[in-house]
């Protein structure tokens, strides 16, 4: 019996595993979650609706702009709200920029899992990069609260397009030296081949999303099935892996990071002049109804449900995290593997404890 | 310093480790005081042989055989005693001195 | 034995390891500087003059730090473990020479005594482990214990041959008797080896599986803090520069070098020193570019590949030896076999389809959209 | 341990080297009894440890330095750590309360007989033998592979077969 965290290095957070092990093996695990409980569900029925965007930053904090946009397209929906096109390719922009921020960050951590600890000092420098991009263009390095309801803060600054073009020209080239030097390592692939293998059908059952199921061969990719925002307008593909092993869930988000690159260049040419936000009042009041509303999140279908009485504040919010839902799947995934590939299966399926506990 | 303080020494390991065999109720126990009881046969056969012009590879030769049945006997005994501890529980010599379970 | 000559052993023992410290507190700052360049950072730059006196202050530090004892330790092995495997890794620097007759004493049979002694630390790590009380130390323990068991053998295999080739185990004669041409000409393999195994006894990267951090967080010595852990960490570390200066010694012609007088201490020492330097850095640049094994692949590399190969290794050389084989023609042999093994290796690391292929973009346009 | 076996190979005068020796077999001695009367098994394997690198110090003073070598490889590498890896997979700590049996007076009172015997044997005996013989280490080996060919061999089968049998016993027992 091997109790793993609260405080492990490998368990990204406030994360615990209780395992019973026969020697290395691990014949049983028990996951328990909610050490970073903090009750955001019910704080945002207290804060108008602005306000909820910065309970949102803070949910998956790796992954804040996708969390804001997610939220903000709901009240938008509820409302009936236009938003100018500028914000919309902003917004995706961004958003896809912290999708390769996250799947940096990933790559780097996946890789001190396995035991290698120079990809991580490789990939939060291009990370480094990506958070001054975003401290210039909305102010903060994380917490952003930049994508409002109806549009975006503030206008991008006036190089923006520049610097833009020249980050991913250096993302480019640091993403294929991490990529040189860790995807194909003898070593990194007896580790990560083969190990935690889930099905389809499985992986469907689960309810697990995104990358951790395209990674088993299904394509679902919401940017894909049910086009928001102006995603219907670029030209990307999916990736997706064949086994459904630690392998293919890391190199569908190396591929990722590529398309996202691509998504993002194609938006920098296409963006139009214009306003970026449709003015709103301070104190929103939406009609009452209820929406429930779903965007592609580095980690897989993040999905807000509101309901709304009519008052400034949300009568109720729900998020469906997929942090949370791809967790699900970690019992079946690691027993009966080794203690050592517990660590690694955890990593490849890229939790964030904050959006898990929320 | 002569032979004769060598074969006390001998003798007193070698009352050590039959008293361990004879005393003791874990299996690993025994065990131990087996390895004890070798080696004291080893530095007896290790000092005549030293003090012994024409023995004088003899001793250590027989030395080595002695270390090496020792480590077999260990490597066996020990699987037994693991197979013991899977069967009834437990390496208590004085709970399994009966012939068949 | 006279009073002087104890005075004498005693002094060379003080001697060897305030040399031996130093070293360590330059393999420290090395290794930092190191990695830290190849991980494109700058290392430790802020104490004294490009960061040199680093090491200092973290050994001060070290010092200074409260040694925390858990509740539930057994006190007496806690304590004792990290001198158990102190100690050998000290011992084996009296036999282990730095230039022609600069060693305490140059054992006949140094290389056995080595070995001897070399595995005794295990008997520390596996009591550090158990004594903690913990059950990633205990866990890291029974790692070591296999680990270093298992890659005892293909370090005595490649040692083995070395010592039929040079008709020695005495140091400064395998040295000698590479004067003309250094033994990884004539053994790839067996430096292959020896390197391999020495790895995995060091415990280093690719081979760091009983403190492997992410997985039972630094194995036998979680539980150690302060100066009992700085005893841990000496020894690895002079372990370390143990086994870069063995295979200096035993592959790469120790002090001698085309061209300097082998003779003179000074240039002597100074060859040795760059070439154990070399090495180490090789072991630093491992760590800075591998991921981690696991326990099982570790442990098949080490009897289906490695212990395999060390026989064959003892058996061309001792067949090259007995048809008295040109050398050349075994240095052939030897690297053919080694250069197979990787080639066979890298192939079924491999035998998944084309990874190019194995993660493949999905197009929507070209099958319906919900395909599953 | 690791001093005493160093001043150890100096043995040439007799009085020094038989302080070393007193030393040493205190040493073996302690350990030994530590190994049969510590109430912990895990102790009492470390106490085995100590002993047995002692007895590599008697080794060394009877200039067996292959010897003394051969027994810190084969005691302190392998058969210690292989003893630590079956208590611990025994979880023999239950036995902290009953490691003596109900023979233990009749055993101690024929250990003590014994020892009494043998070393009133050995004073008896004792001719005042102090020729000592040293023996090279290339002479041990050439010795090992011509005179006692057959018996080496047959000991590296023995070590082949226990190791087998090793194998199958503990695979058995974990099918059942």
């Amino acid at each position: 019996m091997v109790n793993m965290g609260p405080q492990h290095p490998s368990t990204h957070g406030v994360f615990r595993m209780v395992m019973a092990v026969d020697g290395e093996v691990v014949v049983d695990v028990e996951p328990h979650i909610g050490y970073l409980h903090r009750g955001s569900e019910k704080l945002s029925e207290n804060e108008l609706y602005v306000q909820v965007v910065t309970l949102f930053d803070r949910l998956d904090y790796i992954s804040n702009l996708n969390n804001e946009m997610v939220f903000c397209r709901s009240v938008e929906k509820l409302m009936g709200l236009e938003i100018p096109e500028r914000a919309e390719y902003i917004r995706v922009i961004l958003c896809e920029l912290n999708r390769v921020a996250s799947h940096l960050l990933f790559f780097g951590t996946f890789g001190l899992d396995a035991g290698a600890m120079t990809p991580v000092m490789y990939t939060f420098r291009e990370r480094e990069k990506i958070q001054s991009m975003f401290e210039m263009v909305t102010g903060a390095r994380m917490m952003h609260n930049y994508i409002r309801i109806g549009g975006v803060k503030n206008d991008v600054p006036e190089d923006f397009h520049r610097r833009m073009h020249e980050l991913i020209a250096e993302l480019r080239k640091g993403i294929d030296e991490s990529d040189k030097l860790l995807s194909f390592n003898e070593i990194f692939l007896a580790r990560t081949k083969g190990i935690g293998v889930i099905s389809a059908d499985k992986a469907i059952n689960y309810g697990m999303t995104g990358p951790s199921l395209r990674a088993s061969g299904i394509p679902m990719d919401i940017r894909k099935d049910e086009p928001y925002s102006v995603y219907d307008r670029f030209d990307f593909g999916i990736p997706i892996g064949e086994n459904g092993d630690c392998w293919d869930r890391y190199y569908v988000r190396v591929e990722e990071m590529r398309q996202s690159m691509k998504i993002i260049e194609q938006a920098l040419d296409q963006i139009p002049e214009g306003s970026t936000i449709t003015p709103t009042r301070l104190v929103l009041r939406p009609p009452k109804g209820e929406v429930y509303v779903r965007g592609e999140n580095p980690r897989g279908e993040l999905g807000v449900y509101l309901v709304s009485d009519g008052a400034d504040r949300p009568y109720r919010v729900k998020v469906r995290p997929p942090s949370f839902c791809n967790l699900m799947a970690i019992k079946e995934l690691i027993k009966g593997t080794y203690v050592a590939d517990s660590v690694v299966i955890l990593g490849s399926l890229d939790i964030v404890l904050g959006e898990v506990d929320r | 310093m002569s032979l004769v303080h060598f074969q006390i020494l001998s003798a007193a390991l070698f009352s050590i480790g039959l008293y361990g065999v004879l005393a003791r109720r874990s299996a690993v126990l025994i065990l131990l005081s087996i390895e004890l009881m070798l080696n004291a046969v080893n530095i007896n056969l290790i000092a005549f042989s030293a003090y012994t012009e024409s023995l004088a590879s003899t001793g250590q030769v027989i030395a080595i055989f002695v270390i090496t049945v020792a480590a077999a006997e260990v490597g066996l005994a020990l699987a037994i005693i693991i197979n013991l501890f899977r069967s009834k529980g437990s390496v208590d010599i004085d709970k399994i001195d009966v012939m068949r379970w | 034995m006279s009073l002087l000559d104890l005075l004498k052993t005693i002094s060379a023992i003080m001697g060897m390891l305030t040399v031996l410290s130093v070293i360590v507190l330059s393999l420290t700052l090395l290794e930092r500087k190191f990695i830290g360049r190849i991980q494109m950072r700058k290392g430790p730059n802020r104490v004294g003059p490009f960061g040199l006196l680093q090491p200092v202050a973290d050994a001060i530090k070290l010092v200074a730090k409260e040694d925390i004892l858990p509740t539930w330790v057994d006190k007496v092995i806690y304590w004792v473990s990290p001198l158990v495997v102190f100690i050998p890794t000290f011992m084996i620097w009296v036999t282990i020479p730095v230039a022609r007759d600069v060693v305490i004493r140059n054992l006949d049979m140094g290389l056995f005594y080595i070995i001897a002694f070399s595995v005794l630390s295990i008997v520390g790590l596996i009591s550090a482990g158990w004594a903690s009380a913990n059950k990633y130390a205990i866990i890291g323990g029974f790692r070591a214990a296999a680990q270093l068991i298992s890659y005892e053998i293909p370090i005595i295999l490649s040692v083995l041959a070395i010592a039929m080739l040079a008709g020695s185990l005495n140091l400064e004669r395998i040295v000698d008797a590479q004067a003309t041409k250094p033994y990884i000409f004539l053994q790839p393999l067996g430096a292959f080896l020896f390197l391999c195994g020495g790895l995995a006894e060091l415990g280093r990267t690719p081979f760091d599986i009983h403190p492997a951090e992410s997985e039972v967080v630094g194995g036998p010595f979680v539980e150690y803090s302060g100066a009992h852990w700085s005893v841990f960490f000496l020894a690895e570390y002079i372990n370390t520069f143990a086994i870069a200066a063995l295979t200096t010694l035993l592959f790469l012609g120790g002090w001698l070098f085309p061209g300097l007088p082998g003779n003179v201490t000074a240039s002597g020492v100074l060859v040795f020193l760059t070439k154990t330097y070399l090495v180490v850095l090789v072991i630093f640049w491992f760590r800075g570019t591998y991921p981690r094994l696991r326990i099982d692949q570790l442990m098949s590399l080490g009897w289906k590949v490695l212990v395999p190969l060390g026989f064959i290794n003892v058996v061309v050389t001792a067949v090259a030896l007995k048809t008295e084989l040109p050398e050349i023609i075994l240095g052939l042999i030897s690297f053919v076999i080694l250069a197979s093994t990787f080639w066979i290796i890298s192939v079924r690391m491999r035998t998944a389809p084309k990874p190019e292929y194995t993660v493949r973009l999905y197009d929507p346009s070209l099958e319906g959209l919900n395909a599953r | 341990m690791g001093s005493t076996q160093e001043s150890g190979t100096e043995g040439g005068v007799l009085t020094e080297s038989l302080v070393v020796f007193l030393i040493i077999s205190v040493v073996c001695v302690a350990g030994g009894l530590g190994v049969v009367f510590s109430r912990n098994v895990i102790h009492a394997t470390f106490l085995l440890l100590v002993s047995l690198m002692g007895v590599a110090g008697i080794f060394l003073l009877l200039l067996a330095e292959f010897l003394a070598l051969v027994q810190v490889l084969i005691y302190g590498g392998a058969i210690t750590i292989v003893v630590l890896f079956v208590i611990m997979l025994t979880k023999s700590d239950e036995f902290e309360s009953l490691v003596d049996n109900s023979q233990k007076p009749l055993a101690f009172l024929i250990s003590i007989g014994l020892f009494v015997v043998m070393t009133v044997a050995a004073i008896a005996a004792d001719n005042g033998n102090t020729v000592r013989a040293s023996l090279k280490f290339s002479d041990l080996g050439h010795s090992l592979f011509t005179d006692w060919a057959i018996p080496f061999e047959v000991a590296s089968l023995v070590l082949l077969v226990a190791l087998i049998g090793a194998i199958v016993i503990s695979k058995q027992g974990e099918e059942e």
